[in-house]
C-alpha cells in the first residue's frame, strides 16, 4: 500500500461518477485527433517544412504567416511543432509500451508463479523502485550512451516496475475473484480460467493506466530530451526544441513557449481520456 | 451476558510484539533492496562499453599509454577478477566507503554528503509545500460545488502536467526577470528555495490532490460522515475533523513514492536554479561518465527512498489503526 | 567559447607572442554617475557567475583547460604577464634576459612576495614549479607542452632562476605567461595532488578560501598582496573583500540572475544576451576574444570524400554561414576568413576563397565525379552517398553555434552534400575523434600566438602526441607547409616570421582545409556597478585585482 | 394525551422529477417505538434523513406539517437543524465500522456531540462519555474512549454508536437498521438496548427491512413499499390481522416457523422434498467430510478455523450449516467444494475419495458438485453476458445431456431476455436466479449454497427459497444450505448442523434441533432468533 502506484490510485479510486462525455473529455478527444492526424499525416495540416532554414527569418514572433512564429533558423515553430509530434508520442508509447510489457512480465511471474517466485519477483519490483524514476534513467544512459533510443528504453524501464506491481495486483485480486473460484468449481482448466477470465480482466484496465502513462511518459523522455541525453536537434522533438529554445527564452518566448504547451496539453488530453476509459470500464468490476 | 473486551485485550498483548516484528521484516528488507540495488548497480556500470581504467583517465580520447592504464588499474583495483572485486565493493560499502570519483579524485563519500543535504532541504520542502497546496486545493474543490470542483480538477490535471524544466523556465520568466520579487538562482537561503520549491511542488500538488480529491469525495459519502452530521456537526467540522484526516492517508502513504520523484526532478532543477545537490552532481557525473559518482548517488538515493517508505509507512499504521489490525489477517 | 570541462589543456598552448594586444572592448552604456563614482571604494564581495564548467582541480598545473584558467588568475600570479599592446611585461619576474644561443634563460625575481601560507617565493620555488609540471604524475597537459624545450631549472641565487632549454623557443615568454603555468607555493605543491587540487596556494591577489562542490568557489582577498602585473591600475591589495565564484550552468538562469543582481558578472554570454544587455543602461559587456585560432569547421583531408581538394572546395563554396552568423549571434561576432583570431596581428584573410556560390560548388561536385543524385537529393558515386560526419561536442560548441551547424547541414543539402549532425558529450567525441570517424569538426583552440598554427596544422598533429591529443584535426598534410611552420618557431625576427606565417596561412586557406566562422567569442556581462573590471590579455581570463563595487 | 414527540403529515421527498417519498403521515410518542418497514427502495431510510435535514444535495422536501415536541422543521434554516440535530435527535446507523470515523477514538467521537453543543469542560465530557458507555453496556468504559471502532467487535460498535446518539440525552432516536449485519445473538442484546432506551421515555423511530426484529420492540408499525405507506397500526394488530395484500406477502415471506416445504410467496403451490422420498433410499451419502481441520494463522498466531468437522449429505436431502460469523461455515464450504486442501481429514464425494485426489483428476467430478453464493454479482465475469455465462458453465455438463440457456432460464423462472444482459443491470434476485441456473447446468449432484439469500429482500428471498426448494423436488438434488439466518436455516433444512469456533457442537433434524436444542449454544441460538412474537 506504501508504494501504491499513484495512477493507480487517481483511477480506481475515481468511481463512475458521469456517464455522459464532459466538455473535458471532448476537449481532450478533439486534441488527441489533432496529434494522431499529426503523427500520420502532418502534412494535412501544416504546410510548411519544418526543417526549411532561413537565417534571414529567425526569431519572428508569431504572426499570421507563421502561428507559432519562428526559431533561431528561421524555421516555423507550428510545423515544427506537428513535425514533432510523431517523435514525442513514439517516444511516449514506445516507452510506456515498454514500460507495460516488462510489468506485465514481472507481474504474470509474481502473480502466477507460485508462492517464492512471487516473493522474488515482489523483491525485484521493490528494488526497482528504489530507482526513481529519472535516476534509473539517468543510469541506463550512462551504460548506453545518450540518445532517443537508449532516452524510451530508459523511460520505459523505470515505468516498468510500478506496471509490475499493479499487473501483479490485478492478477492476485482476480485470482481470488468470485468468478474466478466459480469456475474451478465448474471444473474448467486452468489455462481455460487464464486466458477467459484472468487475462481479459487483467488486461482491460492495464491498457487504461497505459493511456495514462503515455501522458507521464512524454514529460519524462522530454526532461531527458531537455537534459540532452535525449532526442537531438535539430529532431523536432518537442523536449528537444524547448532545450534549444530555453537559451533565448528572454528574447524570443515563443521558442520555448509552444512546445511545452503541446507537452503539457498532451499529457492533460492522455490523462482526461485515461481516466474517463477507468471511470467507463470501472463500472463493471 | 454482555461480551467482553477480549479483542482488544488481544490487540493489546500482540502489539508491541506486532511492531517489533513489522519494524525486523522492514529493516531486513531494507537491507536486501540496499544490497540488491548495490549489486545491481555494480554490474550494469560493467556494461558500459569500453575500458573503466581509461574512463578514469578521461575516456577513449585520452589514448592513455599501457603503463598509465596499467597503473589506474591497480589503483583502482580493476585488475583483480570481478568476484573478488564485487566484494571489495560490498565490502567498502558496508564501512561507508563509497570509492573514489574519476574526475573530481576525490573520495565520493564525502563529496555526495556535502550535496544530500540541499537536495533533501529541497525535496522535503517541495513535499511539505505540494502537500499543504493539495490539501488545501482538493478541500476547496470539494467544499464549493459542481464549479470549484471542475476548476479544481482542471488546476490538478495541468499542475500534473507541467513538465519541471518548463514550469521553472516560466517561473524565471516571470518571478526574476518580470516582476523582479524572487533570485532566479539560488542564494543558499530562504529566498532562494522558494522558486526551486514551488517548481517542484506545483507537479506534485497536482498528483497529490487527485488522489487527495478522490479520497475526500469517497469519505464525505461514507456513513460515518452522515453519522458526523446528525450529531450537528457543521461542514467545516466535516472537513476538518474527517475528510482532511482521511483525504491525508494516501498522501502519507504516497511520499516515500513522492520523494523519489521529487528526487527525480531534482537533476533538472538543481540545474537550472543553479543549487548544490545530488540531481546537479548525477547529471555532471553522468555526462562525464563519473560512474563512481553515479553509482554512489544511485546507492544513496536508494537509502534515502527506503527510510522514507520505513517512515512513511511507519506514519500511515501511526494514523490509520486500520493498518494496524489488518496486518494478521492477510 | 566554452572550453572543454576535461583534458582542454591541450588545446590551450603557449605560443610566440605576437605582439599584437587583446582588445577589451567595453561597451553599453556608461552610467552618467562615472565621474562622480570614479574613485575606486575598497569593499564588497563580487559575486561571479560562471558558464563553464565546473573545474574538477582548482591547480591549473593539473590537466590544465579554461575554466581552470579562469579561476586560477584570481590566486595565482605568473611570472610574466602581456600588456594590452602584447607586449611581455614583468610580473613575479622583474627582468629576463636569454643567451645568444637562445637555450638558457636567466629570470630575475621580485624579492619580497610570499606565497600566502607563508612561504617565501624564490628561485627555489619557480624551480619547484617547472618541475611539478614536467612531472607525469602531475597529469599536466598545457604546461606540460609549453615547457617542451624547456629540459631545467637552476636556483643560481634566491631572486635568479635560470632555465636551460634544449632548443630555441621564442615562445617562452608567453607560455610563462600564461595562467596554467603560474606558480605555486612549494609547499602547497608538496601537500599532494589530492589537496592542493581542493586549494592551490599562490601569491595572488586573492585566496581560495572554500570550495563548495557544484555550488561556488569562495576566494578572500590576500591583505598581504604586493606582486601586481606592471600594467595594474594599483598597488598593494585588492579592492574586493571577496569573490563569491558561482557556477551556473544554466545561461538563461545566469542571465536572470545578473538582471536581478544576484550576480556582478558572468562568463560566457548568450548571443541574445548581450544584444539584451547592450540595450541597457545598468548592463555592460566586455568582449575579450580568445587569442591563437579561429573558431573554424575543419575539413579532414585524411579520409574520403575530403581527401579531394574539389570536393572540399565545393562545400565551402556550398554553404552559407554569413545570414546565419548575423541573426543567431545578434551581431556580438564578425565573420572571419583567417585562420587567426583577430587578436593575432599576423592573421591573414582572404573573403574571395569563401564566397557562397552554388552553381561552382555543384561544378565542382560533378568534375570530382559525385554527379548523380539519390531519391532524397544527396549526390552519389559508385553507390555511395556524399555523407559528411559531423560530430559536435556540446561542451564546446554554444546553442548558438550548434544552430549555425544545422543552418550548414541545411544549405550543404542543396549542393547534395548529406551532412550528418551528431550532439556527443566530450569523451564521445574526443572518441570519434581518435577513431578518424570525422568529416567536419569544429575544436576551439586557445594559445597565444600565431605557433598556434603549428600545433594545428604541422603534420606531426596528424599523430598523436605521447598525451593522446592530435591537433591536426584537417589532417593536412604537406611538407611546404611543415617547412614554414617549424623555421617561424625558431626565427627571431619578426618580421620574417610575420611572412612565414602569412603564407602558411596561405597554404592552408587555398588548400580549402578549414572553413572561418568567427573568433573564439569570449563574452562577459556585468552589472555597472562593477567598476574596473578587465580581461588579462594573455588569455582573456578577467582579473578582478583592480576591480571595486560603486554601490556599496 | 400530550403533544406527540414527532409528528409528520404529508411528508413527500422528492430528487429532482423523481418522487421517492410520497405523502408519509406518522407520530411518534415520548417513550415509543416506532418501525418504518419495508423493502430496498420503499423510502424507509430516506424518511429517516428528512427527518434530520439530511437528505442529501438535491432533494426537495415538502410537508404539510413537519413538528418536533411541538417546533415547525418544515422551516428550519441548516442552523437551526444543526441545533436539533444531537440534542433533540439522534441517529444511530447500520453496521458502526463506518458509521464511526474510523480513524477517531471513540471518546472523541462520542464527545463531539457534547462539545458541540454544551459548554461542559473537557473533564465533564469526558465524565458524560464513559457515563453513557456505561449505559449502553460496554466493558471497561475508561479503556474504550481510546479505542478506534475497528478495535471493537460488531455488537460493542453497535453500542458505541448508540452511546453516541444517546450523549445529549435527545427526546428521539432513530435507528436505521441497527441489527442489520449482526450476529443473532449480539442483535438480541442491541434490541434489548434499545427497549431500555425506550422504557426511559425516549421515543424510537425505527427502520428495518426484518419484521422479525421489529416485532421484538416496534410498539406501531408503518409498512412502506416505494415511498408509500401501505399499512399502519399497532404492531400486534398489523401482525395478526394484516389488512393488506403486500402486508401479508411480507408475512409470509418470512420463514422463520414456516415448516419445509411450505411455499413462502402466498398463492405458489407447495412441494416438499420429503425425508421419506425415494432419493434417500441411494446408497450412502452424496458427500461426506471426515474429521476437516483448518488452519490459518492471524496476527502471528495459528487458529482453528476448521477443527475436526464431520457430516454427510444424503442424496436429495438439505443439510443445514448454521453458525455466527466466524464460527468456520465458509470454510467448510471451501473444503466441500475442494478449493482449500484440507490439513486433516477429507472430503468423499459419493465414497469416493474427492479432496485428495490431485486437481488434475478432481476437475472432471467437479461438475457433480455445484456452488451459489452469497454476492453472486462478483461471481460472474464482469464481462460475460448471462448468456456467456450458461454457455461457459453447460460446457462441462455431460456431452448428450446438455440443456439449452433458454431451458435453464425458464427452470429458475427468468424471462429468455435476460440472456443477453450483463448481470451487473439485473437485479440481486434475478441474479441469483442465474447463478442457480448456473449451478444447474452442469447436472449436479449436490449444491453448495453459501448464505444464498443473505443480501435479498425478504420477498425476493422467499422466491428464490420457492426456487430452491422445487428444484430440490423436481431434480432430487442434494444441498449443503449454509447461513447465519436460523429461520432459513430451519426452513430449508431436513437436518441442522450448527457450528461455532470452527467445531459443530449439535447435529439432528431440523425439528429436533430447534425445538429441543441440545447444547446450550445452540439453545441460546434459538433463543435469541428474533421471530414474528408479539410484545407482550
Amino acid at each position: 500500500m506504501s508504494e501504491l502506484d499513484l495512477r493507480t490510485a487517481a483511477a480506481s479510486a475515481a468511481p463512475v461518477r458521469r456517464r455522459r462525455a464532459s466538455v473535458g473529455e471532448m476537449l481532450a478527444g478533439l486534441f488527441v485527433l489533432f496529434l494522431l492526424v499529426a503523427t500520420v499525416a502532418p502534412g494535412a495540416i501544416s504546410w510548411i517544412d519544418p526543417n526549411a532554414i532561413s537565417a534571414r527569418e529567425a526569431f519572428q514572433p508569431p504572426s499570421l504567416a507563421h502561428w507559432f512564429g519562428t526559431d533561431e533558423s528561421g524555421r516555423d515553430i507550428y510545423s515544427r511543432v506537428v513535425a514533432g509530434t510523431s517523435t514525442s508520442l513514439l517516444i511516449g508509447v514506445s516507452a510506456t509500451a515498454i514500460g507495460l510489457v516488462l510489468g506485465l512480465g514481472l507481474g504474470v511471474l509474481a502473480g502466477f508463479g507460485g508462492r517464492a517466485l512471487d516473493f522474488t519477483v515482489n523483491r525485484v519490483i521493490e528494488v526497482l523502485f528504489a530507482f526513481p524514476g529519472l535516476l534509473l534513467a539517468l543510469l541506463v544512459i550512462v551504460i548506453a550512451g545518450p540518445g532517443p533510443v537508449t532516452a524510451t528504453i530508459a523511460v520505459g524501464l523505470s515505468t516498468a516496475p510500478g506496471y509490475g506491481r499493479i499487473v501483479r495486483g490485478q492478477l492476485v485480486s482476480i485470482r481470488s475473484s468470485g468468478y474466478v473460484e466459480s469456475a474451478r468449481v465448474l471444473g474448467h482448466s486452468p489455462a481455460r480460467v487464464l486466458t477467459r477470465h484472468i487475462l481479459p480482466n487483467a488486461l482491460a484496465p492495464l491498457l487504461v493506466l497505459a493511456t495514462l502513462g503515455i501522458g507521464q511518459a512524454v514529460v519524462w523522455a522530454a526532461a531527458l530530451s531537455y537534459l540532452g541525453l535525449g532526442a537531438q536537434p535539430p529532431a523536432a522533438e518537442w523536449g528537444a526544441m524547448l532545450s534549444a529554445g530555453r537559451t533565448y527564452i528572454g528574447t524570443a518566448w515563443w521558442l520555448t513557449v509552444f512546445p511545452g504547451l503541446m507537452i503539457v496539453l498532451t499529457t492533460i488530453a492522455t490523462t482526461v481520456l485515461g481516466r474517463s476509459l477507468t471511470r467507463r470500464t470501472g463500472g463493471t468490476r | 451476558m454482555t461480551p467482553g473486551l477480549q479483542t482488544t485485550n488481544r490487540v493489546d498483548r500482540s502489539r508491541s510484539h506486532r511492531v517489533l516484528r513489522w519494524l525486523l521484516v522492514r529493516l531486513g528488507g531494507a537491507a536486501f533492496v540496499l544490497w540488491a540495488v548495490a549489486t545491481l548497480t555494480f554490474f550494469a556500470i560493467r556494461l558500459i562499453p569500453g575500458d573503466p581504467a581509461e574512463a578514469v583517465l578521461g575516456g577513449p580520447g585520452s589514448q592513455a599509454s599501457q603503463e598509465t592504464l596499467d597503473q589506474v588499474r591497480r589503483d583502482y583495483g580493476l585488475d583483480l577478477p570481478l568476484g573478488v572485486q564485487y566484494l571489495n565493493a560490498l565490502g567498502r560499502l558496508l564501512t561507508g566507503d563509497l570509492g573514489t570519483s574519476y574526475a573530481l579524485k576525490v573520495p565520493v563519500a564525502d563529496l555526495l554528503s556535502a550535496q544530500l543535504g540541499g537536495t533533501l532541504i529541497l525535496a522535503f520542502s517541495a513535499l511539505l509545500v505540494a502537500w499543504a497546496s493539495a490539501l488545501a486545493l482538493s478541500l476547496w474543490s470539494t467544499g464549493g460545488g459542481r464549479i470549484a470542483g471542475s476548476v479544481g480538477q482542471a488546476i490538478e490535471l495541468t499542475a500534473a502536467a507541467l513538465p519541471h524544466f518548463w514550469l521553472a523556465t516560466v517561473l524565471i520568466a516571470i518571478f526574476s526577470s518580470a516582476l523582479g520579487w524572487l533570485p532566479p538562482v539560488s542564494t543558499g537561503g530562504v529566498l532562494g528555495l522558494i522558486l526551486p520549491t514551488v517548481t517542484l511542488a506545483i507537479p506534485l500538488a497536482g498528483f497529490l490532490a487527485q488522489v487527495m480529491r478522490e479520497t475526500m469525495l469517497d469519505t464525505l459519502d461514507a456513513p460515518f460522515i452522515v453519522s458526523a452530521r446528525a450529531r450537528g456537526e457543521s461542514e467545516g467540522g466535516i472537513r476538518l475533523r474527517h475528510a482532511l484526516r482521511h483525504a491525508s492517508l494516501p498522501a502519507i502513504s504516497l511520499s516515500g513514492w513522492a520523494l523519489g520523484y521529487l528526487i527525480s526532478g531534482a537533476v533538472v532543477v538543481e540545474t537550472i536554479f543553479a543549487r548544490p545537490g545530488l540531481g546537479r552532481t548525477l547529471l555532471q557525473a553522468v555526462t562525464l561518465r563519473d560512474v563512481p559518482i553515479v553509482t554512489g548517488v544511485v546507492l544513496l538515493v536508494a537509502l534515502v527512498y527506503i527510510v522514507m517508505t520505513i517512515l512513511t509507512d511507519a506514519a500511515s499504521r501511526l494514523a490509520d489503526p486500520r493498518l494496524r489490525t489488518a496486518e494478521g489477517e492477510r | 567559447m566554452h572550453s572543454p570541462s576535461r583534458r582542454p589543456a591541450r588545446r590551450a598552448l603557449t605560443a610566440i607572442a605576437a605582439a599584437s594586444g587583446l582588445a577589451l572592448l567595453l561597451t553599453g552604456c556608461q552610467p552618467a554617475t562615472e565621474s562622480a563614482s570614479s574613485t575606486p571604494v575598497a569593499g564588497g564581495t563580487l559575486t561571479y557567475a560562471s558558464g563553464d564548467a565546473e573545474p574538477t582541480c582548482l591547480d591549473p598545473h593539473v590537466g590544465g583547460n579554461y575554466p581552470q584558467a579562469l579561476l586560477a588568475g584570481q590566486f595565482l600570479d605568473s611570472l610574466v604577464s602581456r600588456n594590452s599592446e602584447g607586449e611581455i611585461i614583468p610580473w613575479l619576474a622583474t627582468k629576463w634576459s636569454v643567451s645568444d644561443d637562445g637555450l638558457t634563460w636567466d629570470f630575475t625575481l621580485k624579492d619580497d612576495v610570499s606565497f600566502t601560507d607563508g612561504t617565501p617565493f624564490d628561485a627555489d620555488a619557480v624551480k619547484v614549479n617547472v618541475e611539478h609540471l614536467k612531472d607525469p604524475a602531475t597529469e599536466s597537459s598545457t604546461g606540460y607542452l609549453a615547457l617542451g624545450k624547456v629540459e631545467s631549472v637552476t636556483a643560481i641565487s634566491d631572486t635568479v632562476a635560470q632555465f636551460t632549454l634544449n632548443a630555441p623557443d621564442s615562445a617562452l615568454l608567453e607560455s610563462l605567461s600564461m595562467p596554467w603555468l603560474a606558480i605555486e607555493s612549494p609547499a602547497g605543491i608538496a601537500r599532494g595532488m589530492e589537496e592542493n587540487c581542493q586549494a592551490p596556494i599562490g601569491t595572488g591577489p586573492f585566496v581560495v578560501d572554500d570550495w563548495v562542490k557544484q555550488d561556488h568557489v569562495s576566494l578572500v582577498r590576500n591583505e598581504d598582496y604586493n606582486s601586481p602585473p606592471a600594467d595594474a591600475q594599483h598597488d598593494g591589495k585588492a579592492y574586493l573583500e571577496a569573490i563569491e565564484w558561482r557556477f551556473i550552468p544554466d545561461s538563461a538562469s545566469r542571465y536572470a540572475a545578473l538582471q536581478a543582481g544576484q550576480v556582478d558578472i558572468l562568463d560566457n554570454a548568450q548571443p541574445d544576451t548581450i544584444a539584451a544587455a547592450e540595450k541597457t543602461t545598468t548592463l555592460a559587456h566586455i568582449d575579450a576574444p580568445r587569442p591563437g585560432a579561429s573558431n573554424r569547421i575543419e575539413l579532414n583531408a585524411g579520409a574520403a570524400p575530403f581527401n579531394d581538394p574539389a570536393v572540399r572546395e565545393a562545400f565551402i563554396r556550398a554553404v552559407d554561414v554569413n545570414d546565419g552568423i548575423e541573426s543567431l549571434f545578434f551581431g556580438s561576432a564578425k565573420r572571419s576568413y583567417s585562420p587567426l583570431s583577430s587578436a593575432e596581428s599576423v592573421g591573414y584573410s582572404d573573403e574571395s576563397l569563401f564566397t557562397t556560390d552554388l552553381d561552382a560548388a555543384n561544378a565542382l561536385l560533378d568534375t570530382a565525379g559525385w554527379t548523380a543524385r539519390d531519391a532524397d537529393g544527396f549526390r552519389v558515386k559508385d553507390g555511395e552517398r556524399l555523407t559528411l560526419d559531423f560530430p559536435v561536442s556540446t561542451n564546446q560548441s554554444i546553442p548558438a553555434e550548434q544552430s549555425l551547424f544545422e543552418q550548414i547541414q541545411a544549405t550543404a543539402k542543396q549542393a547534395g552534400f548529406d551532412v550528418q549532425l551528431s550532439l556527443l558529450d566530450l569523451s564521445s567525441w574526443y572518441g570519434v575523434l581518435a577513431e578518424n570517424d570525422y568529416d567536419l569538426v569544429s575544436a576551439p583552440y586557445t594559445k597565444v600566438g600565431p605557433d598556434v598554427l603549428r600545433i594545428l596544422y604541422h603534420s606531426d598533429g596528424i599523430v598523436p602526441a605521447p598525451s593522446g591529443y592530435f591537433a591536426n584535426l584537417s589532417q593536412v598534410s604537406d611538407p611546404q607547409l611543415d617547412d614554414l611552420l617549424t623555421r617561424a618557431s625558431e626565427i627571431s625576427d619578426d618580421a620574417e616570421r610575420a611572412d612565414l606565417y602569412e603564407q602558411a596561412q596561405k597554404i592552408i586557406l587555398e588548400g580549402f582545409h578549414i572553413l572561418p566562422l568567427y573568433d573564439q567569442q569570449n563574452h562577459f556581462l556585468l552589472g555597472t556597478q562593477v567598476k574596473g573590471a578587465r580581461s588579462l590579455p594573455t588569455v582573456s581570463t578577467p582579473t578582478f585585482y583592480d576591480t571595486w563595487l560603486a554601490n556599496n | 394525551m400530550t403533544a406527540p414527540l414527532l409528528e409528520v403529515t404529508g411528508l413527500s421527498v422528492a430528487f429532482g422529477d423523481t418522487t421517492v417519498v410520497q405523502d408519509l403521515t406518522f407520530t411518534v410518542e415520548p417513550g415509543q417505538c416506532v418501525a418504518l418497514v419495508g423493502e430496498s427502495g420503499s423510502g424507509k431510510s430516506v424518511t429517516a434523513r428528512s427527518l434530520l435535514g439530511l437528505a442529501g444535495r438535491g432533494s426537495h422536501i415538502s410537508a404539510s406539517r413537519m413538528q418536533l415536541s411541538g417546533r415547525d422543521l418544515t422551516t428550519a434554516s441548516e442552523r437551526d437543524w444543526r441545533r436539533i440535530r444531537g440534542p433533540e435527535i439522534g441517529l444511530v446507523l447500520q453496521d458502526a465500522l463506518v458509521s464511526l470515523d474510523p480513524l477517531r477514538p471513540l471518546g472523541r467521537e462520542i464527545g463531539d456531540s457534547l462539545r458541540l453543543h454544551s459548554t461542559l469542560s473537557a473533564t465533564a465530557v469526558r465524565a458524560r462519555v464513559i457515563e453513557v458507555l456505561r449505559q449502553v453496556g460496554m466493558p471497561d468504559p475508561e479503556r474504550a474512549l481510546t479505542l478506534r471502532s475497528g478495535e471493537l467487535s460488531g455488537g460493542l460498535r453497535q453500542r458505541a454508536l448508540i452511546a453516541a446518539a444517546l450523549a445529549l440525552d435527545p427526546p428521539l432516536v432513530i435507528a436505521d437498521e441497527p441489527t442489520t449485519a449482526l450476529d443473532v445473538t449480539i442483535q438480541a442484546r442491541i434490541l434489548d438496548l434499545l427497549t431500555e432506551v425506550k422504557s426511559r421515555g425516549t421515543g424510537i423511530l425505527l427502520i428495518s427491512h426484518d419484521l422479525a426484529v421489529v416485532s421484538a420492540i416496534a410498539d406501531r408499525v408503518v409498512v412502506m413499499k416505494d415511498g408509500r405507506i401501505v399499512e399502519a397500526g399497532p404492531t400486534r394488530a398489523l401482525l395478526e390481522s394484516p389488512r393488506e395484500e403486500y402486508t401479508r406477502r411480507l408475512i409470509a415471506a418470512v420463514p422463520t416457523d414456516k415448516p419445509r416445504g411450505t411455499p413462502l410467496v402466498p398463492g405458489s403451490t407447495g412441494v416438499l422434498p420429503a425425508r421419506s422420498s425415494r432419493w434417500t433410499d441411494a446408497v450412502g451419502p452424496v458427500l461426506e467430510a471426515r474429521s476437516l481441520v483448518k488452519t490459518y494463522s492471524r496476527a502471528g498466531d495459528r487458529f482453528r478455523a476448521v477443527n475436526d468437522v464431520s457430516f454427510e449429505v444424503a442424496r436429495g436431502e438439505t443439510l443445514g450449516l448454521v453458525g455466527e460469523s466466524g464460527s468456520g461455515k465458509t470454510t467448510v464450504a471451501r473444503l466441500a467444494l475442494a478449493l482449500t486442501r484440507a490439513d486433516e481429514g477429507d472430503v468423499l464425494l459419493d465414497g469416493a475419495p474427492f479432496s485428495t485426489m490431485r486437481e488434475r483428476d478432481r476437475r472432471p467430478l467437479r461438475s457433480r458438485i455445484g456452488a451459489i453464493y452469497q454476492d453472486s454479482l462478483s461471481s460472474f465475469d464482469p464481462r460475460y453476458s448471462v448468456r456467456r455465462i450458461l454457455t461457459d458453465a453447460l460446457d462441462t455438463a455431460p456431452v448428450g445431456d446438455r440443456s439449452t440457456v433458454a431451458e435453464l432460464l425458464d427452470a429458475v423462472g427468468l424471462p429468455t431476455g435476460v440472456a443477453e444482459s450483463r448481470p451487473l443491470f439485473l437485479s440481486g434476485g434475478q441474479r441469483q436466479r442465474v447463478s442457480i441456473a448456473r449451478a444447474l447446468a452442469a447436472r449436479p449432484e449436490l449444491i453448495v449454497c453459501d448464505e444464498p439469500v443473505s443480501a435479498l429482500d425478504v420477498t425476493v428471498q422467499a422466491q428464490v427459497l420457492d426456487l430452491l426448494n422445487r428444484l430440490q423436488a423436481e431434480r432430487g438434488l442434494s444441498y449443503l444450505f449454509i447461513s447465519h439466518d436460523l429461520g432459513v436455516v430451519r426452513h430449508m433444512s431436513d437436518r441442522v448442523a450448527v457450528m461455532k469456533d470452527g467445531r459443530i457442537v449439535e447435529t439432528g433434524t431440523a425439528t429436533d434441533v430447534f425445538t429441543d436444542p441440545q447444547h446450550p449454544y445452540t439453545a441460546r441460538l434459538v433463543s435469541d432468533a428474533p421471530r414474528l412474537t408479539l410484545p407482550s
